[in-house]
């Protein structure tokens, strides 16, 4: 099948260029590599069907939240600097959390072998998530509360913004 | 002085949002665009030079074919970034024009240094140098750049001349009418 | 006649189809180089460049006016910025600073897949339009993809080292997001109403941000259904204008390239080759939104408002004919974005730059919340109309 | 073997665990951001693999408010880095130990 190829092919792209925003020195290049990464994830969500989504993604993450990034980064000038070695404690539990990953891993290509997690579902004549009108359904009926509550949260993250970027006068001598 | 606050005016809402204006100023270029160019496309068309234009100071003969230039070497001393240079010579006894007694051997104009300020023309007591119409000099080497005497003759041409001034004095010497 | 293109795999007919649309693009964005010096020219009472002229064909009859246009001018151009030494300064970051300039083009070429540019009626009666990829999303992909171009500003800017450019790329990343809201918000309504309940929809319909959609929208019979939107919604039609004009960095809007304060930003590193590899990708932005503007409001490849393509080849009698109804669609549509074009140039000539500050002020103080009112405005307005 | 359920939970997986690595590891509070954004992500490849892969639509809604709330978060984070700069004139975590006494 041709989109399991595409599968492989995007999902190299997004884990290597994921590997990359945490590997690579320099700050731009992570941001780079993440953009790269979204966009990866965008294609699968393409594979997936969930073309809104993928389209959302890109317009969102890759349009907005990577460029706030690197205006960001460029604002603070943050040229990598020197690195410090890690302490033992850090090591230690990044070994830890390497071997919780494996054994995470291992566990989901053990199951999925016994191919029991997903139930046979008849496939509809239309894909799930390729309706515009379905997602508009969902959102304003099942979800209305979310919607509102996200809306909400959207105003006071603005309003947060404000208040931080704002120069406050008279507070210099707090410290 | 009296000063006049003047209150300036507020913006009306139609102002303030720019587009009166915006759509006054799109008109006045779409105007322009059919416009004829006023340009004037140089090679072909050649601009009307003014009446006593300035251009490439030159050395000018008299209407006897007589060079007017003395070589007092004023041009020389007042030229601003000493872009003349003459080296003056004797006017042979033969001449018939021995009475003038110097004339230049050389007259060099560095025309790379030349600023055509018009002193030069300004001071020749012989009006022997002119800036005359030639406006376009160029050449590919400095060496062409610097107008020798033979090239500041071509360019320069004859002028009409009013006094005929050495003339005169030759006159007045052979009838003894000495001043 | 064309069978043995129909017969090609679907793959090699696609490839066909985007690099016949890229080969289109690329010469008109060129071109368009060289309309915007010809027309700078005539507003401002002068002839433009009018000298140049391949020697051979000095002797064909009727040449000097083409040269007179500058037509030649054009190839000149082409071959300088194709032959002219690459230099690549020692300062810059390399890698970035070879790819910003293709980054450029990635986004500026890849929108043409989902802006439809005309439209045939097949033996079946039906109107089709004709689009690289019929997508339900439209103009949302156009939106996403377009938004990555801002990357290419920022990356030659960071990647040049050197401040002028640094201070375009984060001049570019600010404001581009900034109007981005702006021009989303001002569509929407365009979309509520080709999407309403009486929109006359088939049965079964989902729902679509589908660009051809909204031109078939215009395309209907009646008053109001042959009426194109910049009629019905002039209020969006001006945020998207105005929205459009600063996501192109054009004047007034062009404070990330401002030759005055800035000595043309992100470009001053930049020669030949990549520079007007940023420069074609400059206009095909301004060609993909002038096609958006006109698909949106402009009613498409409509001929007149209430007189569309369909009538246009029932009366000059070549319905029958896709070819040519596609051909004469594909011209009336290019005709329109050329004169949206000629807009973006003639607005050039005319206005001064805005301040970077009275950019952002604009953008934030006046245009969002104009687009909010208007689209709560137009939400309103068609929940009480379809009730 | 055709891709099914498991590979793009394998993916999400493995695009998490790197995001975790990173948030570990770097020092730099931008980077770690951004791999507190990759987190998010991956948490949207599974919803939507299961949502796809279950035929319902409430994975996709789902990922509709994990993009908006990652939206909001990265635009007050960056707020608040902005104005740690500010004051710190430092955005390195192993600096910012003014709580460690």
């Amino acid at each position: 099948m041709s989109s399991d190829i595409f599968f492989y092919i995007f999902a190299a792209l997004t884990a290597g260029s994921a590997l990359a925003v945490v590997f690579t020195k320099n700050t731009v290049a992570a941001a780079l590599s993440l953009l790269v990464s979204l966009v990866g994830v965008a294609a699968i969500f393409v594979l997936l069907d969930a073309f809104l989504l993928a389209a959302l993604m890109v317009f969102v993450y890759a349009g907005a939240v990577v460029a706030l990034f690197l205006f960001i980064v460029m604002l603070l000038d943050s040229q990598g600097g020197t690195r410090k070695p890690f302490k033992k404690a850090t090591l230690f539990s990044g070994f830890v959390a390497l071997l919780l990953l494996i054994v995470g891993l291992a566990s989901f290509a053990q199951r999925g072998a016994q191919a029991a997690i997903v139930h046979e579902v008849p496939a509809a004549a239309v894909p799930v998530g390729a309706s515009l009108r379905a997602y508009g359904e969902q959102l304003f009926t099942t979800y209305l509360l979310p919607v509102q509550i996200v809306g909400f949260l959207l105003l006071i993250a603005m309003l947060g913004v404000i208040v931080l970027s704002k120069k406050f006068e008279g507070l210099g001598d707090i410290k | 002085m009296a000063v006049i606050p003047v209150e300036r005016k507020p913006l009306t809402l139609a102002e303030r949002t720019y587009i009166p204006q915006i759509v006054g100023g799109l008109r006045t270029t779409l105007k322009h665009l059919f416009r004829k160019p006023l340009t004037l496309e140089y090679p072909e068309q050649r601009p009307a030079l003014p009446v006593g234009y300035r251009g490439v100071p030159t050395l000018v003969k008299d209407p006897n074919g007589r060079e007017k230039c003395v070589s007092c070497q004023l041009c020389e001393f007042v030229c601003p970034p000493k872009a003349i240079r003459i080296t003056p010579g004797e006017i042979p006894e033969e001449s018939t024009n021995a009475h003038v007694e110097k004339a230049p051997q050389a007259f060099d104009i560095d025309m790379l240094r030349c600023i055509y300020c018009g002193l030069c023309q300004e001071v020749c007591p012989e009006e022997a140098i002119w800036l005359q119409n030639q406006f376009s000099m160029s050449g590919y080497t400095r060496e062409e750049m610097v107008n020798n005497k033979a090239k500041l003759y071509e360019l320069g041409g004859t002028l009409p001349d009013a006094h005929f001034k050495w003339d005169k004095k030759k006159a007045a010497e052979e009838h003894g009418n000495a001043h | 006649m064309f069978d043995f293109y129909f017969d090609l795999p679907h793959w090699i007919r696609m490839a066909l189809q985007g690099l016949a649309v890229m080969l289109v693009m690329f010469p008109i964005a060129a071109a368009c180089s060289m309309a915007e010096r010809k027309i700078a020219a005539w507003i401002q009472d002068r002839p433009g460049p009018n000298r140049t002229l391949a020697p051979i064909l000095a002797w064909v009859p009727g040449i000097g006016f083409l040269q007179r246009l500058g037509i030649f001018q054009l190839a000149a151009d082409g071959g300088k910025f194709a032959f002219k030494e690459d230099a690549i300064p020692g300062h810059v970051n390399k890698f970035y600073f070879v790819a910003a300039p293709i980054i450029a083009m990635i986004p500026a070429l890849t929108t043409v897949v989902a802006v439809p540019f005309g439209a045939y009626i097949d033996s079946a009666g039906k109107l089709v339009p004709i689009v690289l990829a019929n997508v339900d999303l439209g103009i949302l992909v156009v939106f996403a993809v377009s938004s990555l171009g801002v990357y290419a500003v920022i990356l030659a800017g960071w990647a040049s080292n050197s401040k002028f450019p640094f201070l375009g790329g984060i001049r570019a990343s600010a404001q581009l997001i900034s109007y981005e809201l702006s021009m989303t918000l001002s569509v929407l309504p365009v979309f509520l109403w080709t999407n309403g309940p009486l929109a006359g929809e088939p049965a079964g319909f989902t729902g679509s941000l589908n660009l051809a959609r909204v031109v078939e929208f215009q395309s209907q019979a009646g008053f109001w259904g042959g009426a194109w939107f910049i009629f019905l919604m002039p209020l969006s039609a001006f945020i998207f204008l105005v929205a459009l004009f600063a996501e192109t960095n054009r004047q007034p809007f062009d404070t990330v390239e401002s030759e005055a304060d800035l000595v043309n930003s992100f470009g001053s590193e930049y020669g030949a080759f990549k520079w007007s590899l940023f420069y074609v990708a400059e206009y095909a932005h301004m060609l993909i939104g002038s096609a958006i503007f006109m698909i949106l409001f402009f009613g498409g490849w409509n001929p007149l408002p209430w007189y569309t393509l369909s009538d246009l080849a029932h009366h000059l009698n070549f319905a029958h004919l896709p070819l040519v109804m596609g051909v004469v669609g594909i011209g009336i549509f290019i005709g329109k974005v050329l004169a949206m074009i000629f807009f973006f140039m003639w607005v050039r000539w005319t206005l001064p730059r805005f301040r970077y500050d009275q950019v952002m002020a604009i953008g934030w103080k006046k245009l969002l919340p104009l687009a909010i009112a208007n689209l709560v405005a137009y939400t309103i307005g068609i929940a009480l109309l379809y009730r | 073997m055709t891709v099914g359920l498991n590979e793009y939970l394998f993916l999400s997986a493995l695009l998490f665990a790197i995001g975790f690595f990173g948030v570990l590891l770097r020092k730099n509070t931008l980077v770690i951001y951004m791999c507190l954004e990759l987190m998010l992500v991956a948490s949207t490849v599974a919803l939507v693999a299961f949502s796809h892969f279950n035929r319902t639509m409430d994975g996709n809604v789902f990922v509709f408010f994990i993009l908006t709330v990652a939206a909001a978060e990265v635009a007050v984070g960056l707020a608040i880095i902005v104005a740690l700069f500010r004051r710190r004139q430092t955005i390195q975590v192993e600096e910012l130990n003014a709580l460690k006494n």
